[in-house]
């Protein structure tokens, strides 16, 4: 595969992270406009840890999915029972907040007569790990998607288990959630360092893969975008994030011939899939659906046919 | 005179009015009994074009209604009284009565039926400038059947107007119900309160589950047969 | 600030020595100038080891673009840059979709593997390096 | 002493076209609850309509005013049919997520039609500042905080006094009763829409004519700045609109004298942050009740 495919594969693995992550927070219906902000404490702790510390990947990795998992709770303890709106607009400045703050952040260690180090404005240049230690872009490739498979495996298990069930409990009517003897807060923190590792773990692969960091990169558009991928794919199920990313950057990327009109098209045929679909195409209600028909085939007995439709409120 | 016929009003596959027939005649009060979910608030809001029924026509005085747009029907000389009655909260009760006659352009007119909604609602002029929401539950009903009268309407419909009243107002709201018809108002009226209700029926239906199962006047039946019928559903043979 | 500085020499002191460079490092100046078509730029890139500052010839390199807002969205496809006269340095052309800051990534794949990147702010008359402050809107 | 006074004069001109901006936010998200991330971009090309026809037919200020203000109200009615108007009445999250797409189609638009990374805009005004004892006071700083004032009492106005804005007023408490009191509800929205527009083109007007240039980061800016007044003032609210604007401006122009232009973004969210986590209905709002509905 030449260089460039294996790019773009290597994009579309690391952006499904930070949608993933705005994902399980939609699960509990908490909006989050924030998540860029994780990705780029992930993505400067890990930078940080291989480029001037010396760590070994997987640990910075893991440092870096800490350090967005920790800042994740620490936002969300006064915003998680703010309302809906109040929670979005609330990441929504907690995310320029980390940005700007990463323009003032200096940290330099002069390695090899060179200063290496964010840099404020600057950026961070030189987290040069996959290219000292000899990772091809086959291997680091492997590896995002490797880390990306367990984290999906993750969440289809969180999907089918008592935890995963509060957080959509909490997602449709948290009253209801608390009445039903779920700590809602409790969930809501988990849910929401749970996002903030996943951000964080997909911010360390990314400055690992571009060797490069800029405050300007972790703006607003990469916290919408991640949002909007869970809600073009639809809520069902965590693949439906990813369906977003594909739509996303495998359409910017095949219809590169319009290369100026590309967002033109994109923006339009995302409103228009909005309006027939409201909740993305892998809704709750055709994840039903294929897990009846499904039932079905494999001959386990199904509910009775016409399962009563919510009555709108 | 206003016309129902085999109205079917649907929730998704869930058929809320399964073809629905009932008339209320001009001048008259009529009256709508049944229990919970028996779709009473369903045809009401059909026949207020807010929700548009599947099949059937509503017609008034011969007027084609199915398929209107809420403000049209408005405008064709209904009004509704909505279900736990709806004002306008953070709006004061003049602003409330002023937006009941929003389709009326005879400034004039409008500000003469206010003073007679004031006149026929003491209540209300004491709480004139008072926002809407910090009325009591009768007071707000009184608002909410001043604001559909603002209109001028030609029927006027009740969608259970004693919902969550004291005894003593609800007393009050059907004196008054009485009261507009006696002045030329035709009236229809959904209630669960079947032993007020037929105080001041001329006439009045029955319906269980999206059907009509019984039309006349409140002598045919006596009330604890209706009671019986509607609410502790009598033996289908019966 | 300097809580953050105290937390992270105490973590450096807990990591292991700092990886050897053992491989070299590649240093680029690159200036670019509008080829006349709008939105086209050439570009010329001197590439020098790091340490020795030795000209690296014979390196396959391909050129590509990053908007920094949204690198993974706004992107422009990478160039092969071609040789040039003198040993280490190469030319490559390149199609931007916007004017305004774009980060240039010059990627090593040849005998010697590496990234560089250096920002520059195109211009339709001229590019220049990106100044200090990004352009954002001045309130 | 007189730096802080300075401060807060520049603070309360800067903060009146913010005010206008969250406005037009409370406008939109009054009537519908819903949250329009399009709002500057459609002020966005409204302004590169107004720049185009300065630059191209060097019109006058009043021309591209009007130019301007067509622009953005086109422009906010486009948003409004594709992105809330087929909207079920519970898909709030994806009419946000689809104004979101059409402020991506709106910016690319404006960078396509006008590829450079900044273009010119009629002045307010090119006299010397005035001085107002040991204040100065730039003269196009004083004509945008004039308009602005004006054009919020007029809209207040409208909002308290007119037919229309008493039909406008009974959607925002009860959409369901203002239907059966007779109020076309959808044609009511487009001119609300419509209005707000209007209000935000005024807004851009005024400030990219302080600015003299419009950049295509002008959308994003316009949309933020409005958002973190209307939330800091209180959301529905329409003098919160303004005093939150007006405060946001003064927040800024002290924190830029003080810690200059970075920390200056940094208090505003810093500031709108502190706002939502310790009063979430913002200075003159009353915080949300009902859930921001998540979907049909």
């Amino acid at each position: 595969m030449d260089d460039y495919l294996v790019g773009v594969l290597s994009n579309i693995g690391v952006i499904s992270f930070i949608a993933l992550s705005a994902y399980l927070l939609l699960l509990i219906g908490a909006i989050s406009f924030g998540q860029q902000a994780f990705f780029a404490i992930g993505a400067y702790a890990a930078g940080i840890a291989t480029a001037l510390w010396g760590w070994p990947l997987w640990l910075a990795l893991g440092w870096g999915a800490a350090m967005g998992g920790v800042a994740a709770v620490l936002v969300g303890l006064p915003t998680l029972r703010l309302h809906g709106l109040y929670f979005a607009i609330a990441t929504l400045a907690f995310a320029e907040m980390v940005r700007l703050l990463f323009e003032q952040f200096r940290y330099q260690v002069t390695i090899d007569g060179e200063p290496v180090g964010p840099n404020g404005t600057d950026g961070f240049r030189g987290i040069r790990y996959i290219f000292e230690n000899d990772v091809g872009p086959l291997q680091f490739l492997a590896l995002i998607y490797g880390l990306l498979a367990v984290v999906l495996a993750g969440l289809m298990l969180l999907e089918r288990s008592r935890l995963g069930a509060a957080f959509r409990m909490i997602g449709e009517d948290p009253t209801l959630a608390a009445l039903n003897g779920i700590a809602v807060a409790r969930a809501q923190l988990l849910a929401a360092a749970l996002a903030g590792a996943l951000a964080g773990l997909g911010g360390g692969l990314y400055a690992h893969l571009t060797t490069y960091l800029e405050p300007r990169i972790f703006d607003v558009m990469l916290g919408v975008h991640g949002l909007a991928y869970g809600l073009i794919g639809g809520l069902g199920t965590a693949l439906g994030p990813l369906i977003g990313v594909l739509i996303d950057i495998g359409m910017l990327e095949s219809i590169r011939v319009f290369a100026g009109y590309r967002m033109i098209i994109f923006g339009g045929l995302v409103a228009v899939l909005l309006i027939v679909r409201p909740r993305g195409l892998l809704d709750e209600r055709l994840v039903h659906r294929i897990g009846r028909a499904c039932s079905g085939l494999f001959g386990r007995p199904r509910p009775d046919k016409n399962g009563a439709e919510r009555k709108p409120a | 005179m206003l016309e129902i016929s085999d109205l079917v009003t649907a929730y998704g596959k869930i058929e809320a009015l399964k073809g629905v027939s009932l008339r209320a005649e001009s001048g008259r009060i009529t009256c709508l009994l049944g229990p919970n979910g028996a779709g009473k608030t369903t045809l009401m809001m059909s026949i207020a074009g807010i929700l548009q029924p599947q099949r059937g026509a509503i017609r008034l005085d011969g007027v084609e209604l199915t398929g209107l747009t809420p403000a049209r029907i408005v405008t064709a000389g209904v009004a509704l009284v909505p279900e736990n009655r709806l004002v306008f909260p953070r709006m004061s009760v003049r602003e409330n009565l002023l937006a009941g006659a929003y389709q009326r352009k005879d400034k004039a007119e409008v500000a003469i039926d206010a003073e007679r909604m004031y006149a026929r609602f003491p209540r209300l002029r004491e709480r004139r400038e008072q926002l809407a929401g910090t009325l009591s539950g009768g007071e707000q009903q009184m608002l909410a059947v001043a604001r559909a009268l603002m209109s001028r309407p030609r029927v006027l419909l009740m969608d259970e107007p004693s919902l969550g009243l004291a005894p003593l107002v609800v007393a009050e709201i059907f004196r008054i119900v009485a009261e507009l018809n006696r002045d030329g108002t035709t009236i229809f009226l959904v209630e669960q309160n079947a032993h007020m209700a037929l105080q001041v029926a001329h006439h009045f239906f029955l319906m269980e589950q999206g059907r009509v199962t019984f039309s006349g006047t409140p002598g045919q039946l006596a009330e604890d047969e209706v009671i019986q019928r509607a609410y502790l559903g009598a033996r289908r043979a019966g | 600030m300097t809580a953050i500085r105290l937390a992270c020499a105490l973590a450096a002191a807990i990591g292991l020595p700092a990886a050897a460079y053992a491989q070299t490092r590649a240093k680029a100046d690159v200036t670019c100038r509008p080829s006349g078509t709008t939105l086209q730029y050439d570009c010329s890139i001197m590439l020098t080891n790091a340490r020795t500052s030795e000209p690296l010839g014979g390196v396959t390199l391909t050129v590509g673009a990053d908007m920094p807002s949204m690198p993974m969205m706004h992107n422009v496809r990478p160039v092969a840059a071609t040789p040039g006269a003198q040993a280490g340095t190469y030319q490559a052309r390149l199609t931007l979709e916007m004017h305004g800051d774009w980060a240039l990534q010059l990627n090593l794949s040849g005998p010697l593997r590496d990234r560089v990147v250096t920002t520059l702010r195109f211009d339709p008359d001229k590019v220049a390096p990106a100044a200090k402050a990004p352009p954002r809107h001045k309130h | 002493m007189v730096d802080f006074v300075q401060n807060t004069l520049d603070g309360v001109m800067t903060g009146s076209s913010y005010g206008l901006l969250a406005l037009g936010f409370t406008l939109i998200f009054g009537v519908m609850r819903r949250l329009n991330l399009s709002y500057g971009p459609s002020i966005m090309i409204g302004a590169y309509l107004g720049t185009l026809v300065y630059v191209q037919l060097s019109a006058g200020p009043l021309v591209v005013i009007a130019v301007t203000l067509l622009g953005a109200v086109l422009a906010g009615l486009y948003v409004e049919r594709l992105c809330f108007a087929p909207m079920a009445a519970g898909a709030g999250v994806a009419s946000m997520v689809s104004s979101f797409a059409i402020w991506m189609q709106l910016e690319q638009a404006a960078v396509l039609a006008l590829p450079r990374h900044t273009y010119p805009f009629p002045p307010l005004a090119t006299g010397a500042p005035l001085n107002l004892g040991p204040f100065l006071l730039r003269v196009d700083h004083l004509i945008m905080l004039t308009g602005a004032l004006a054009l919020s009492a007029c809209v207040h106005l409208l909002i308290y006094r007119s037919h229309f804005g008493l039909g406008l007023r009974a959607i925002i408490n009860n959409p369901v009763a203002a239907h059966l009191v007779g109020i076309n509800v959808r044609a009511a929205i487009v001119r609300a829409f419509a209005l707000a527009s209007a209000v935000g083109g005024v807004a851009g007007y005024l400030v990219l004519a302080v600015d003299q240039q419009v950049t295509p980061m002008f959308g994003m800016w316009a949309t933020i700045k409005g958002l973190i007044a209307m939330m800091i003032g209180g959301l529905g609210s329409i003098p919160g609109a303004i005093l939150g604007g007006l405060l946001l401006g003064v927040i800024e122009a002290h924190s830029q004298w003080y810690f200059g232009p970075h920390i200056r973004d940094l208090f505003a969210y810093l500031a709108l942050f502190a706002c939502l986590a310790l009063r979430p209905g913002g200075l003159l709002g009353e915080a949300l009740h009902e859930p921001f509905e998540r979907g049909a």
